[in-house]
């Protein structure tokens, strides 16, 4: 499904950075997230790819948008990949060093427009699941636990998934229910998980496949996930990024 | 006047008993290390850790033996994944782990802060995380009837923290990335601090803006240089990211982990000691000035 | 971009409107009077105004006639005396008073920053305000059962304030005594504010410590020097104590009041104006450097 | 029953301060309230009298204690009187510049050994008036409010007020309760209240004199006030403040 090989992004010698199927993975997810962020808007921005879409967001589609994390930085410029929500490369980016509780507390006021977040699985009703999982072998492995994933997907205006194209990662009902898609008062919920062959929307609260990636094929995507969708009439065909945006994710991820 | 400073062994013994509620400041940046490291060397224990979540401290601590209870929303090594020392612990009932979320920590911490019984918020309504949480019960808004979870105000007995600067009277300066650490630190009944340098009450007055714990509730103050090593501290130094990237395999089996706590902790008397026992010229590549 | 950076009479007119909720910044310390100059000079009217205390800025708004109602810990002359033209308003019921205490009025607009409808507390369960006060209601704690009084969250329309500096993006870097500044602005759907200087983003980027307001809650941006005249603004000017020692005298009957109003604000087309038509040197005379 | 004339003080030419009857009055008040305090307490400080008492306290008797001003000013060095509490010349002797917030949190959560206030009235319940006054005319004087008063008295720990020798402000009801003296759990609310000539303490529930200047009279004191008081069976004599002391308050007042 994805013709983005590794040798199609050799480095041109200037940028050293390895071009790897990892990482065109990671950029198709994060930039098909980032065309759901409309400019101006304010994201909580979790670990991991979340971080990509910020990237993403900030410097090429949604200039103005406010980058805030659960550290309490804000105002940052996302340029490289933190490991945490409080690293030091980020920490001297952000135009504001704020406390966990102003942010959460932002969160909490219905301020923050979007939240990205990734997970462990994701399921058909847009639960999270950052707790645990089976394992094959029906050992139950331990994840770190919820973190801020919980707060952000109850209290953000609308929620944003990003997840790689794991197939056990979309699953009908996740083993456990970390962060439910039950947001607080009238606020959307999680709207859409992006990843990287296309972007589901729940917008009738199963999921639904909104828009793919012309390289990308809708039927063979849909069958090879463990879960229920559907595929919109609407079906919208996205142009995947392209040269200079993978160059783009290669540079950020690197220092991760 | 009374002499707040001392050695982290001296605080630790002092103010640091078994079956204390304990608050970990930092978060991601400026964790307490040094001082952790004096709780797994003077062999405390039964203690109940409360924290959004700290990083690979947690390991030190569980591996240690110190803890028997852990309150967080978090635990693991940022960016890298799952605590091996963590999962080993609960699943042989060593430990018991109270999984929250982050928020919830805050608001509960807060509330401390506060002096309040408890926080309402709307997280933890639902999922299964509202099942088994502790220090939450649900309730009506007395205005709208509207159903909010109560989170309880938590209120350790004493907080450890990292800090770049404080007076000998304990006014302490923290600037950087704070997350959790005021709200924690003035929840706590006392706060055991160690800094970088400790100024003169003039360098402060300068400062005021940089002041965010009350001396009042400073019972001590540590002068240890590095002493949130391998985690950073703003414009001091650099994480030691290679440290955190084999932490994960550094404690994948007992045999693993107990190598790694002798290493770090019991072959050496102090902090100073164990940092002398580092690569050579890692500290000085560290230099926030090279980042 | 959107733009921020205007005039107080353009953000006047953009973001205050009749009837609005408006929160005054600064306490003692920064006090917002150019902007409040401007409301009054443009007769806003209806307005409720919430704060624990807003030093004879107060006055000014209830002179001008803008102010409805006014939900306040304490109104006057600080270190000097009772307001005349409060209670002059008061008394012919022109202005509602809603009384309360500081600390009540710091919980709501507290509740109001974290987003959560109440928060618990046991002061005004008992004396006389406690009968009068707005906005509390007397409830169990779910934990206990002891009683509490729940302190109902303000999140007013728009805030009012004076800081140091700011970027254009709005990011406000406030520093010395903040009072309820940031409590109130944060509750506060949108802020307005006025600064000394508008700096680059790069001297922000240098003391992110100091960055107290989140830019985008911040809707207009105003470069006012002297901005929080008469009051002081630290590091910049002194308080200019002969103003506030003639105050009462100067408001202490409607004629006096109405003469004080015009000199000071319908004479002139802006605060540049005003500032003006103080005695010579007056400015130079506060400036911080002579304290 | 105030012996201390203002001629007893005349400047000795360094010192430019005039001593007036005034200066005196407030000396005298404050010294009684500071000998209440130990060292290392934590203060809340009212303004006007309680901010002499905490100069008392910090330059004389009970040199670590440590001062904490409503508007969020912590570690502060009283050396001359602030017109309020947010005012530059304790602002600037501050170690931290905390907020509201944060220092009436610390009311809240019981760190505060001694809240000093003062008021337009107070009973013999130890509750305080700082909202309205009736004149002798029948009018209804509105006074500035609560402000902390209030919390501070349910809150700190132990309170003691602080009054001038007005016999109109010593009643056996207050006309208004703005702070009643209920404090919150098992804290110890007003305690006492230090004047110019004594100080009376409230732990039987009502008014005892309980110490007394040497140069005033505890029978004449008792009468001139509107209140039921009795006299302790064991009255303390205290020495009134000298000369120095005096000037101290001299010089502290100065600028107010």
């Amino acid at each position: 499904m994805n013709p983005n090989t590794e040798s199609n992004y050799k480095n041109n010698g200037l940028e050293k950075t390895l071009i790897t199927e990892e990482i065109i993975s990671q950029a198709r997810a994060a930039f098909m997230a980032a065309r759901e962020i409309r400019d101006h808007q304010t994201l909580f921005v979790g670990i991991g790819l979340p971080c990509l879409v910020a990237h993403f967001s900030q410097s090429i589609l949604s200039p103005s948008c406010h980058l805030v994390f659960e550290s309490g930085l804000m105002e940052v410029s996302c340029e490289t990949q933190p490991l945490s929500t409080a690293s030091a490369n980020i920490a001297k980016t952000a135009k504001m060093h704020g406390s966990m509780l102003d942010v959460f507390s932002m969160l909490q006021r219905g301020e923050i427009d979007v939240g990205l977040l990734s997970a462990a699985q994701i399921d058909i009703h847009g639960h999270l699941n950052s707790s645990r999982l089976t394992t094959k072998s029906g050992k139950t492995l331990s994840l770190p636990g919820s973190g801020g994933a919980h707060d952000i997907t109850v209290l953000a205006n609308k929620v944003i998934a990003v997840m790689p194209s794991d197939p056990r990662r979309f699953v009908n009902n996740v083993e456990f229910i970390t962060s439910p898609n039950n947001p607080y008062g009238n606020r959307e919920g999680v709207a859409g998980v992006a990843m990287p062959d296309a972007y589901f929307s729940f917008d009738t609260g199963r999921p639904i496949l909104q828009k793919i990636y012309s390289d990308s094929d809708a039927d063979a995507l849909n069958e090879s996930l463990n879960w229920d969708s559907q595929i919109s009439d609407n079906l919208e065909i996205v142009n995947p990024p392209e040269g200079n945006l993978i160059e783009k994710a290669g540079i950020f991820l690197k220092n991760s | 006047m009374i002499d707040k400073v001392m050695s982290a062994q001296q605080a630790v013994k002092k103010y640091i008993h078994n079956s204390n509620t304990v608050f970990i400041g930092g978060f991601g940046h400026a964790i307490p290390f040094a001082i952790a490291h004096e709780i797994v060397r003077q062999k405390k224990h039964s203690l109940h850790f409360v924290k959004t979540g700290a990083d690979i401290l947690f390991d030190l601590l569980v591996a240690g033996g110190c803890a028997s209870r852990l309150s967080c929303g978090w635990y693991g090594n940022p960016g890298i994944g799952m605590s091996n020392i963590i999962n080993r612990a609960v699943d042989s009932g060593k430990l018991v782990l109270n999984e929250s979320t982050n928020f919830s920590m805050i608001l509960r911490l807060h509330a401390g802060k506060l002096g309040v019984p408890f926080i309402p918020s709307p997280i933890l309504a639902n999922g299964d995380l509202a099942n088994s949480v502790d220090g939450i019960k649900t309730m009506k808004c007395p205005f709208t009837e509207v159903q909010y979870q109560a989170h309880s105000a938590l209120n350790p007995d004493v907080a450890i923290i990292h800090a770049q600067r404080s007076d000998m009277d304990g006014n302490v300066q923290l600037w950087g990335s704070v997350g959790d650490t005021i709200e924690g630190c003035e929840a706590s009944q006392k706060i055991i601090c160690s800094v970088e340098e400790i100024c003169e009450k003039e360098e402060i007055l300068l400062s005021p803006h940089l002041t965010k714990l009350p001396a009042h509730k400073v019972a001590a103050v540590i002068k240890q240089p590095f002493g949130a090593y391998p985690s950073y501290l703003h414009d001091y130094y650099q994480r030691d990211e290679s440290y955190y990237a084999e932490h994960t395999v550094n404690t994948k089996d007992n045999l693993k982990s107990d190598e790694w706590l002798r290493s770090s902790v019991f072959d050496h008397d102090d902090f100073d000691s164990y940092l002398k026992s580092l690569p050579d010229k890692l500290l000085a590549k560290l230099a926030w000035s090279n980042s």
